[in-house]
């Protein structure tokens, strides 16, 4: 485990890696993906867990994405996710419709070392005929049961913003669950924390249960409120005002711009996190 | 006691259909992220029988998911959750929903944010309620351009229940899984037969005699406005404060 | 969810139910189990999670058990667990062997809700071979890769101990997580606790990740050091003298009669825990 | 120095397997309950390379596990974990473990525990050295009763890796999982080829010509007096006690 500066943490992407990242409501690594941006990050496939927010939305409008992977891009009460919509409408990125419990199975069959997982539902959905890498077959156990396997989803990366990580490279994500479904299903998870603490985390039976194992973590960077304008559990809530903002300035080209001059692009020691 | 509200009747006319006798008893029921009226019907139920539990997405104090965002619908494919809301960018008169989009796929006219749950738990939840405000044809739709999540499946597809109602701004329906068909059993007060006719894509069947959405009864009204209300609060600031501003609360508690 | 006392709690359970339980070093419901067999549980069918220890093999001696399906029954440090091994060499039980990740596996099914799961390895053992419920297939996604795919097992009741519930019935088990799987998995969930706590569990960012979320919990009874001789994570430290005495005494029928006379049906203050 | 107890004979001989230049790296290794003598040489290991991790089931303090007891599964199905030991209570000549029992099944003569994870990690694990410190023809059988876990496998099984290695208080084997087949590589001081072959029930190669078992070096033996003793006294305190008292581990250091 490497402790690291955010902007070298981002630079562990590469062009075109399969990166999953979580939505603005479940420690959503906000910094990581600004500092993605000014690193101008291209061709990424993005993956959402189990939905995309603002993140998603910021990396498509900045030019970095090739694909999403998602059952859902939404800035939810800020309404459409404007540079999403826009270059779904354009065909400027491949789009692979997926449904939540199916984005949680295929991440959690990775995350078990299982070449495919069944789940119940989604028959008859254009989701499914759209997605030539799933499988209808009959069940095994029962005749005349038609079920849908999906294939383990092991992306290349898993990035999300926790509290706290301890110097062996535990990290409290806390109830959070989802996020150690991605570190275990991806190859190589990167974290920025709020702080770095002292002794171990998995020593101390209150933090244990919330904690990922050193084990999963390639590499840490400190980001101060870096989930930001996302909220993080009991530490601060999230800014609606901020996704308003973001909805109303993405909705024009123009807009989105001045969006990145002022909040992403423009490197002080505040925008640096 | 002032006026019932529109919003109010909504949700009447939702907690009616959530404590209908007839059905499955609702004691786990989950609310999608953003849904205020849908929540407010559950919490008013949860007030009238005592014994409805409520987990709302993304809620922060008071949700009982502890093992990640996946536990909703591990307890919804174990059969835990007895209802749940789904609404629609589209939704067709036999029930199909499409949050996906319109044109070319995935969405070269239109683009929804995406299928979120709903190609699962329209077909795992035993009780589903259809929820969209807006009542037009271009959301009321005889075919939807996309299915996101089926009204009805082919016999032997594993499916624990269907639609059973669908509630607008404008009118209450049922819905027949056997018919793969909508019936108007109710419009709001201002709306007629016609009206809704007019604005609505597909074709349905007409409860003879068609009657008007009921309003909440009083004792109905005194619970909204006051502990449904300061149960939502926390969850839904914005809402609470539009349709029960602090002090009309305290004037009805 | 109700709460009870410990000689209710046991009396949930019907003859012939099929009962999930921890080993010893997992929070272990050894109390629980001392009342059931002081009410003459029978015919019982227990699954081990993953193996079996201490609180199965009493319920063997005590005659309360038709079934095990379990990977191992030890007394871990304190050897062979003998009413155990008496049973099978005489027939009196019928075991269902397994492998722990298979039991892992099965209960994370049922608690997924979906009919079968598969898993990699366990092709070529005779633990297989015994099993005519497991089945081998293709791999659907594969040409010419047997895979194995498992049933979902859902037993009747899981019963285990904790450190703590609250009163809407949330109980936190810390980093026992596999006591949530056991309580997804299973119809009905019983628990006993150390104490009862004010408040709400999940309210608390630092409880949250540890806890069983009530929704799962049918019933919860206080009693102290319930887990003993097993350990309560940073509670209390398992008793290895207790087992090595049980080991000893369970070697021999009347030695068994003993332990039970001294240590199971004596109804004190202090028995009845 | 004290001299070399046959114990930390035994944990030599297995540090210089995990540490084979001609084998993948043992980054991540496991131990199985209740096994000091191969959780010592990976301490040791440890000691040796700085790069090695270990997790110990059941262990308190240390373990890295906090997603329940499945873990270690879940991280080795994955193949992130990179080294195992395993034992039996028989062990045959082509490699396969009996953890289950003899006579009719599931063990009407002799019952042992179980099969706990064999049938998986066996399969699993890249690396597996099997450790059976009672080297008798009860243990090492021509043919195990039953098969816990398969010594190999046929082509198109998936599987990443076979038994490596056998010690016993006896003697080192080789295995060849193309021939299905151990090959004596060493004998410990006081054993002999005749001995071993003696008190070993199957079939077997021998390297020639055959070795005596190494002693640990003298740094070795300082580490393990030292710190090991010193990482392992939490987890295997009686062990610890038995083989460095604290005296002994005083003077080591």
């Amino acid at each position: 485990m490497r402790i690291l500066e955010l902007d070298r943490l981002a630079a562990e992407i590469p062009a075109a890696a399969m990166v999953a990242i979580p939505p603005d409501n479940s420690a959503t690594c906000a910094a990581f993906v600004r500092a993605l941006v000014r690193q101008g990050a291209r061709e990424l496939r993005l993956v959402g867990v189990p939905v995309s927010g603002y993140a998603t939305d910021l990396l498509i409008g900045a030019g970095c994405v090739a694909e999403v992977q998602s059952s859902a891009v939404t800035l939810d009460e800020a309404g459409l996710a404007p540079c999403f919509t826009r270059a779904v409408k354009a065909g400027q990125i491949r789009m692979l419709d997926a449904t939540c419990p199916a984005m949680h199975a295929m991440l959690e069959a990775a995350g078990r070392g299982i070449p495919f997982i069944p789940i119940r539902g989604i028959l008859g959905s254009d989701v499914l005929r759209h997605r030539p890498d799933w499988r209808v077959i009959d069940n095994p156990f029962q005749e005349g049961d038609p079920i849908l396997l999906l294939p383990a989803l092991a992306p290349d990366f898993a990035v999300f913003h926790a509290a706290a990580a301890d110097r062996q490279g535990n990290v409290w994500v806390g109830r959070h669950h989802e996020l150690a479904s991605m570190a275990h299903a991806a190859k190589r998870t990167l974290v920025t924390v709020e702080r770095i603490v002292e002794g171990n985390l998995i020593d101390d039976e209150r933090m244990a249960p919330g904690v990922i194992g050193s084990v999963y973590i390639e590499a840490v960077a400190v980001a101060e409120r870096g989930a930001w304008p996302g909220g993080l559990l009991d530490e601060y809530p999230d800014d609606a005002g901020h996704f308003l903002e973001y909805a109303r300035l993405a909705r024009s080209e123009e807009g989105f711009r001045a969006y990145l001059a002022r909040y992403v692009l423009r490197v002080t020691a505040a925008a640096a996190e | 006691m002032r006026d019932v509200l529109p919003e109010e009747r909504l949700i009447g006319a939702i907690t009616r259909l959530i404590l209908d006798p007839g059905k499955r008893r609702a004691r786990q029921v989950a609310i999608g992220a953003a849904s205020p009226i849908p929540a407010a019907a559950s919490y008013l139920a949860r007030e009238i029988t005592g014994e409805v539990r409520i987990s709302v997405l993304n809620q922060r104090r008071g949700n009982p998911f502890t093992n990640g965002t996946g536990e909703l619908f591990d307890l919804t494919a174990e059969g835990r959750i007895d209802l749940f809301f789904l609404g629609g960018g589209e939704i067709d008169g036999a029930g199909n929903l499409n949050l996906i989009g319109v044109g070319e796929w995935p969405g070269s006219v239109a683009r929804f944010p995406g299928s979120f749950g709903s190609a699962f738990m329209y077909m795992m939840v035993p009780r589903v309620i259809l929820y969209r405000f807006e009542h037009s044809r271009r959301v009321l739709v005889p075919r939807v351009a996309y299915v996101s999540a089926p009204g009805t499946s082919p016999a032997g597809v594993f499916r624990r229940g269907h639609g059973e109602a669908l509630v607008t701004g404008k009118a209450v329906f049922s819905f027949s899984p056997e018919q793969a068909r909508f019936r108007l059993v109710s419009v709001h007060p201002g709306e007629s037969a016609e009206s809704v006719r007019r604005a609505t894509g597909f074709d349905y069947d007409m409860a003879q005699p068609l009657a008007e959405t009921a309003d909440p009864v009083p004792e109905w009204l005194r619970l909204l406005r006051g502990p449904v209300a300061a149960a939502m609060a926390p969850t839904y600031p914005a809402f609470v404060q539009r349709i029960w501003p602090a002090a009309e609360r305290t004037r009805s508690a």
